[in-house]
């Protein structure tokens, strides 16, 4: 019977049908569910494929894949990943869905921007997938010349579908800072911004500045290709080393792109699942910031052994150190958040302390890469693919998943089952680890990345590694199950059914076609929770124990 | 719905009221501006590392670049840009039809940029000066001069391309003004293919002094 | 609701048009004088002024939202960013130890059909 | 575990192994300080904070403390300022090479290292150095970027085509150590492994000595045999018939090889010799053309041997 209500109600799933409601509409928040599908598939492949790369690894001699396979595997893994999944990954599902439901606003700025971006991150992929299959490629996610500039394979394609990948991040980016700054509900001031919002404006920032550079960067790589233009390829009088200045340009900063929405997702489900106002609102919210500045300074880290001169090494490694003191902020600030906060363990919490856990371990080692002499030996190791696995898929993934567990009844009007994705937390952070921290010691020992076949003195490790990415896709697999059933057959849920006070938890779920029924009001913080609290869909205000007035009340329209 | 009475035609249903929608189109516009400026700032830096490595050979090839041809089309973009900036006003001052004309006339100073350009181009093609390994002209000393061309077809290239798209979006803004979609109220896209012009303009007035005139 | 927009009067509009002008002639004019490495500074001087005047007078950056000038200063620092650090590398590999920042061979390979034999002289004069 | 190996780390064989090790254990002590603090101390929050009895309950409305803020702020500064001067400070020595050092000059090619000693001596694949004493190692690379790494020391620096990159390392054990390709650089990238043989003063200068007439003792064959391993032709190429990058050497003389273009050949010593010279010239259909030019690697007496070395696989 329950069932039947939640289809009968109107929303933004119902109001409009078939599929030509879908592929053209200008509705945010289908925009985003069109993203999550889109989006998941290419993490599943990338996901794949990084499993075809342990079954390889866990002997040293050949098993499934030769060694040309084998590095056309690492490289697209690699790229599927970062340019297909991490980077649109939060903004354009959640940013998207989200950000104008958490402002009051009743969509993005420009609308058919955001579509046209969808079709634009399509037709990327679709150049993907085509240079996928016709010849591939085995340049390492990177590109570095002047491997990329003469090896056979599809380049020319693979890179031109990055290259229109750009366009849809800086399109999501526009789209967003404009409507941070003009769509904001009446009241909602710049410090009652929930901090994903700021999270999102920090990254949208550095999606404009810093795409186009690899878009220039890639084309660059291109011409270098067909025309020989000489500014990278030794051969015709170019410097190597140049292209991974151009690169990393973009790239360092990219990793900040991946992980501040991320962030800011950590910053809501830790302040309402311990029920608790986030502490240091402002220091984490400009802390975002920071990193987004200082983030396009510190690129040369990643070239410590390249023969770049000694004094932009030197240069980079100290910037490198300061960015890790606002993320530590961000760290500290929630650990006073939860201290003396009302904390509950739902799965999206479970998330957050795995964020912190696994992000921390991520970051510290961060700093030990960053630290000049102590690169030189861990540089291009698996110590490296350690790393920016725990802050990718241990800091961003588990942000993500924090973040789809948070809104999914929002997303659906439907529950998953606690049950099972509490036990999916626990496969994935016990996968991941016995995955992951292995790499560490092989990568101290001297394994160096991107090998087909190693020295016989590391396969104990590079087995126990194998085994540990199988339980990780376990995991997912389960998650996939239980997701796809709640989507269904889940239980219906109420508006706000983790008490959480930010805008889109005042309206139903799932939300309907213009997200509210009037434009809010903004009267409270995003956080207040030290005077309202949310029991059954009520604000309980605790100086005037009357329901919110104004938005929380059901209202039939349309 | 919820748009009643006086909503303008133009008013998207998610803004409330026109100036932020006007504010917020110009808001993206200028992002977009930003875009574009870094985009160009790869091959910005690709001229420097190089010059810096190589100037004699900077010194000696830029002289094979025609200055006058170069001052022209210097010219010919600040008048084009005028006669945007023109139109514009013409508009606010409800002179649609001054606003079709100026708006016409910028583009045919894009196209003379353009035509100029192509003979500028065809004489290097005629002589071998390419870019690349295209490139084979012999005359100029120094290392590498094929490396002069690419950055010079590079940025002249890329700075044709924007030339084009900003003809084809004044073109866009032409015929709806012709339509007459515009008025001193609304107005909004001529401002933004306006100021999508000027920096084409902006980014000629960088390129012109750094490739002709001291290379 | 503020819809007043600002209207440049036409006096302005033309006037910064015949400054573009008259600077225009100034640097090509200057660039046939030699200033030794200032070519370079006077050059980009007098392009700086002329951008500001395009980027204030016809952008309308003078009288608009102070936040469009703030979102395309940035993008300008961004670039000089970019140039700056990329140069603290290209322009001091030697600095620390000799004899790292040179090609071996300073001719590309198109060059070497053309002249074998200057080719292999700078081979020889780094070993 | 060898001498000195850690839970993390290899055995440290170089002067400056010791200095990074030191700076890796302080960092790995002070994050997990910071770690437990930050980590532990927000899981044990949560679990001594935690919701009894599924209620929420109003909380403390402080949301802000200028000293807690300003400590972790200033602490983790302070830390990482240490962190950078010290690792800059062993960077520059890596960097600096001493006056009297030795020279080595490494050419990274796919898939090999070549070593090039003073006196013409050479090598392939096994760099051989005294111990005691510093050696700087001149790279460069015909191809694409490789990197030369060997963990025991804890250096590793890039060879780049067209330029040249610098690094130095003092051994402190005798030993044979790994010596890994750490930049990808292609199908071989994995197998492009040598060795760092680390001897006594007196054995390194007899090598020498050896190595600079080397072969002249030995029959053609013999010295063919040698260099098949010793010029990394058998990193592509097997003798037992199985296909590996390049065609197997087993029974090669006199047999037909169909070329990519089409046409056939029969492998005779001209055409071997071509193919260790110029192997770009004529590529046997069904495999890539990578194979590296032996030009001015191989003397003429050893490519006369090893295509006398060839023939000996044909019958
Ligand atoms: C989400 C992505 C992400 C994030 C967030 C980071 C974060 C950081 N990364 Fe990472 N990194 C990558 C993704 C990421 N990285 C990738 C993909 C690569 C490899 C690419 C390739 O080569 O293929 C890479 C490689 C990489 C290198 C190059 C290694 C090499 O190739 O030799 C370096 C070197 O400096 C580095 C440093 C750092 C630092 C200092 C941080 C910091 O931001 C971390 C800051 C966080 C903390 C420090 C923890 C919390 C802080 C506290 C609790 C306070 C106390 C702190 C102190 C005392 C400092 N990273
Ligand atoms: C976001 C980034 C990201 C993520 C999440 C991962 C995830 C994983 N990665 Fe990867 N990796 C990279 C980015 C990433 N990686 C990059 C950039 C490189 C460098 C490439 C290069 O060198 O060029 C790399 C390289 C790399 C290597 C090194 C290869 C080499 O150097 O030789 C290895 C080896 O173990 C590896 C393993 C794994 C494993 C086991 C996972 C696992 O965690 C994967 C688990 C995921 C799945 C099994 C998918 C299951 C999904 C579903 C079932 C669908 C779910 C659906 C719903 C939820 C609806 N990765
Ligand atoms: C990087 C891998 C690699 C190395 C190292 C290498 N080769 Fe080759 N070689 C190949 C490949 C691939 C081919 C087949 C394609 C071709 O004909 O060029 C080949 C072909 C040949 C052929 C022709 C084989 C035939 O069946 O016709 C000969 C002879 C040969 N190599 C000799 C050598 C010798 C001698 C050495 C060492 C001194 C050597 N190669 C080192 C990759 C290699
Ligand atoms: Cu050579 Cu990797
Ligand atoms: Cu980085």
């Amino acid at each position: 019977m329950a069932k039947d209500q939640l289809n009968a109600q109107k929303n933004y799933l119902n109001e409009q049908k078939g599929i030509k409601s879908w592929l053209f509409t200008l509705d945010h928040k289908r925009i985003g569910i069109m993203y999550l599908f889109a989006i998941m598939f290419f993490f599943f492949i990338g996901g794949v494929m990084a499993l075809f790369i342990r079954l390889e690894l866990i002997r040293p001699e050949e098993i499934v894949v030769g060694a040309d396979t084998y590095n056309q595997l690492f490289t697209l893994h690699g790229a599927i990943m970062i340019f297909l999944f991490i980077v649109p990954g939060i903004p354009a599902i959640m940013g998207n869905f989200f950000l104008p439901l958490m402002i009051g606003a009743k969509d993005v700025a420009f609308p058919r921007l955001n579509l046209a971006s969808w079709y634009v991150y399509i037709l990327g992929s679709v150049f993907a997938i085509y240079s996928i299959m016709n010849g591939s490629v085995d340049t390492g996610w990177t590109f570095y010349t002047p491997y990329s500039s003469d090896t056979g394979g599809a380049v020319i394609s693979m890179t031109l579908g990055i290259f229109i990948l750009g366009f849809s991040s800086i399109f999501t980016g526009i789209n967003f800072i404009v409507t941070i700054h003009k769509l904001r509900a009446p009241g909602m001031t710049w410090f009652k911004l929930p901090l994903f919002a700021w999270g999102t404006y920090a990254t949208a920032i550095i999606q404009v500045l810093a795409t186009p550079v690899l878009g220039i960067t890639l084309l660059l790589l291109i011409f270098e290709r067909v025309m020989g233009i000489g500014i990278f390829d030794p051969a015709m009088g170019g410097d190597p080393v140049l292209y991974q200045h151009f690169f990393w340009f973009y790239s360092h900063p990219a990793v900040y792109i991946m992980i501040l929405p991320a962030m800011g997702i950590i910053s809501e489900v830790i302040s309402v699942f311990s029920n608790k106002k986030i502490f240091g609102y402002k220091p984490i919210a400009f802390s975002s910031l920071g990193i987004a500045l200082v983030s396009f300074l510190v690129w040369g880290h990643h070239m410590f052994t390249s023969g770049q001169s000694e004094l932009a090494a030197m240069i980079f490694s100290f910037l490198t150190f300061l960015v890790g003191i606002p993320s530590g902020i961000k760290m500290f600030n929630w650990m006073a958040t939860i201290y003396k906060g009302s904390v509950s363990f739902d799965t999206p919490m479970l998330y957050a302390l795995s964020f912190l856990f696994l992000f921390g371990i991520g970051g510290f080692t961060g700093i030990m890469l960053g630290a000049l002499s102590v690169d030189v030996h861990l540089h291009d190791t698996y110590f490296v693919v350690a790393h920016f696995h725990y802050v990718m898929m241990g800091g961003t993934v588990m942000g993500f998943l924090a973040g789809l567990h948070y809104w999914w009844p929002k997303m659906w009007g439907r529950m998953y089952s606690e049950y099972w994705a509490k036990l999916t937390v626990a496969v994935i952070f016990i996968g991941f680890n016995m995955t992951f921290f292995t790499q560490f010691i092989m990568g101290t020992k001297g394994m160096p990345r991107r090998y087909h076949s190693y020295v016989d003195q590391f396969q104990p490790l590079h087995a126990f590694s194998s085994v540990g990415s199988f339980i990780i896709g376990m995991g997912f697999f389960i998650m996939a199950a239980y997701l796809l059933h709640a989507m269904f057959r889940g239980k219906p849920v109420g508006k706000n059914p983790w008490g959480a006070l930010t805008l889109e938890w005042i309206t139903s779920s799932p939300p309907h076609h213009h997200n509210f029924e009037r434009t809010p009001l903004v009267t409270d913080g995003p956080y207040d929770y030290d005077r309202i609290m949310v029991e059954n869909d009520k604000w309980i205000y605790k100086d005037q124990p009357v329901e919110k007035p104004d938005e929380s009340q059901e209202k039939v329209e349309h | 719905m919820e748009h009643t009475g006086d909503h303008p035609k133009f008013l998207a249903h998610h803004f409330s009221e026109a100036s932020q929608q006007q504010e917020s189109a110009k808001l993206g516009m200028w992002i977009f501006l930003v875009t574009e400026v870094l985009l160009f700032s790869g091959l910005f830096v690709f001229y420097a590392i190089f010059r810096a490595w190589h100037p004699d050979m900077f010194i000696n090839a830029h002289v094979h670049l025609n200055v006058y041809l170069g001052t022209l089309n210097t010219f010919v973009l600040i008048t084009s840009s005028l006669t945007v900036a023109l139109a514009i006003r013409g508009l606010q001052l409800k002179k649609n039809k001054q606003a079709i004309w100026l708006l016409i006339m910028t583009l045919i100073f894009a196209a003379i940029f353009l035509v100029v350009k192509y003979f500028e181009y065809s004489h290097k093609f005629h002589l071998g000066q390419l870019p690349g390994k295209f490139y084979s002209f012999d005359g100029i000393v120094g290392t590498n001069p094929h490396v002069f061309f690419s950055v010079y077809f590079l940025l002249t290239g890329l700075h044709g391309v924007h030339v084009i798209a900003g003809m084809i979006v004044i073109g866009y803004v032409l015929l709806r003004t012709i339509k007459g979609h515009f008025s001193a109220e609304y107005y909004t896209p001529v401002e933004n293919a306006g100021l999508y012009w000027h920096l084409v303009d902006l980014v000629w007035i960088f390129l012109f002094p750094l490739l002709y005139l001291i290379g | 609701m503020e819809n007043h927009h600002h209207i440049t009067p036409l006096k302005t509009y033309l006037g910064v048009a015949v400054g573009l002008f008259i600077l225009t002639v100034v640097t090509v004019a200057v660039s046939f004088l030699d200033f030794g490495p200032f070519n370079l500074v006077v050059a980009l001087l007098i392009a700086a002024i002329k951008g500001s005047l395009v980027a204030l007078f016809f952008m309308h950056l003078l009288y608009d939202n102070k936040l469009f000038g703030a979102i395309f200063s940035i993008s300008i620092a961004f670039v000089a960013i970019f140039i700056i650090l990329t140069m603290f590398d290209t322009m001091g590999r030697d600095m620390v130890v000799e004899g790292k920042s040179k090609p071996i061979n300073e001719k590309a390979v198109i060059y070497s059909k053309q002249d074998s034999s200057a080719a292999a002289d700078t081979t020889q004069s780094n070993h | 575990m060898d001498k000195g190996e850690s839970f993390f780390l290899p055995a440290p064989s170089s002067t400056v192994a010791g200095e990074v090790d030191a700076l890796f254990n302080f960092i790995l002590i002070a994050s997990t300080v910071l770690f437990f603090i930050v980590v532990f101390g927000s899981i044990f929050f949560a679990i001594r904070y935690r919701r009894r009895n599924g209620k929420r309950q109003y909380t403390s409305e402080k949301a802000h403390n200028t000293k807690l803020e300003i400590i972790w702020t200033i602490i983790p500064t302070i830390l990482v300022v240490i962190v950078f001067f010290w690792g800059f400070s062993t960077y520059l020595k890596m960097h600096v090479v001493p006056k009297d050092a030795l020279q080595i000059k490494a050419t990274g090619q796919k898939w090999f290292w070549q070593f090039e000693y003073k006196d013409g001596a050479s090598s392939t694949n096994e760099l051989v150095v005294p111990v005691g004493k510093p050696v700087e190692i001149t790279l460069s690379s015909t191809d694409v970027i490789h990197s030369f790494y060997v963990p025991n020391f804890r250096i590793k620096m890039d060879a780049l085509p067209n330029r040249y990159t610098k690094t130095w390392f003092e051994a402190t054990q005798e030993g044979t150590f790994d010596l890994f390709c750490a930049e990808y650089c292609g199908t071989g990238h994995s197998k492009m492994i040598g060795t760092v043989k680390v001897v006594s003063e007196r054995e390194y200068d007899e090598w020498l000595e050896n190595n600079a007439i080397s072969g002249e003792g030995l029959s053609l064959v013999e010295l063919g045999e040698k260099l098949y391993t010793s010029k990394a032709c058998n990193t592509c190429h097997s003798i037992d018939g199985t296909p590996n990058t390049g065609p197997t050497f087993q029974g090669i003389f006199g047999r037909q090889e169909k070329l990519q273009d089409g046409t056939d050949i029969t492998a005779d010593e001209n055409y071997i010799r071509e193919s260790i010279l110029n192997p770009q010239a004529k590529i046997v259909s069904g495999y890539q053309p990578v194979m590296p030019t032996y030009q001015n690697i191989l003397k003429d007496r050893e490519v006369d041997a090893l295509v006398e070395y060839l023939k000996t696989l044909s019958n």
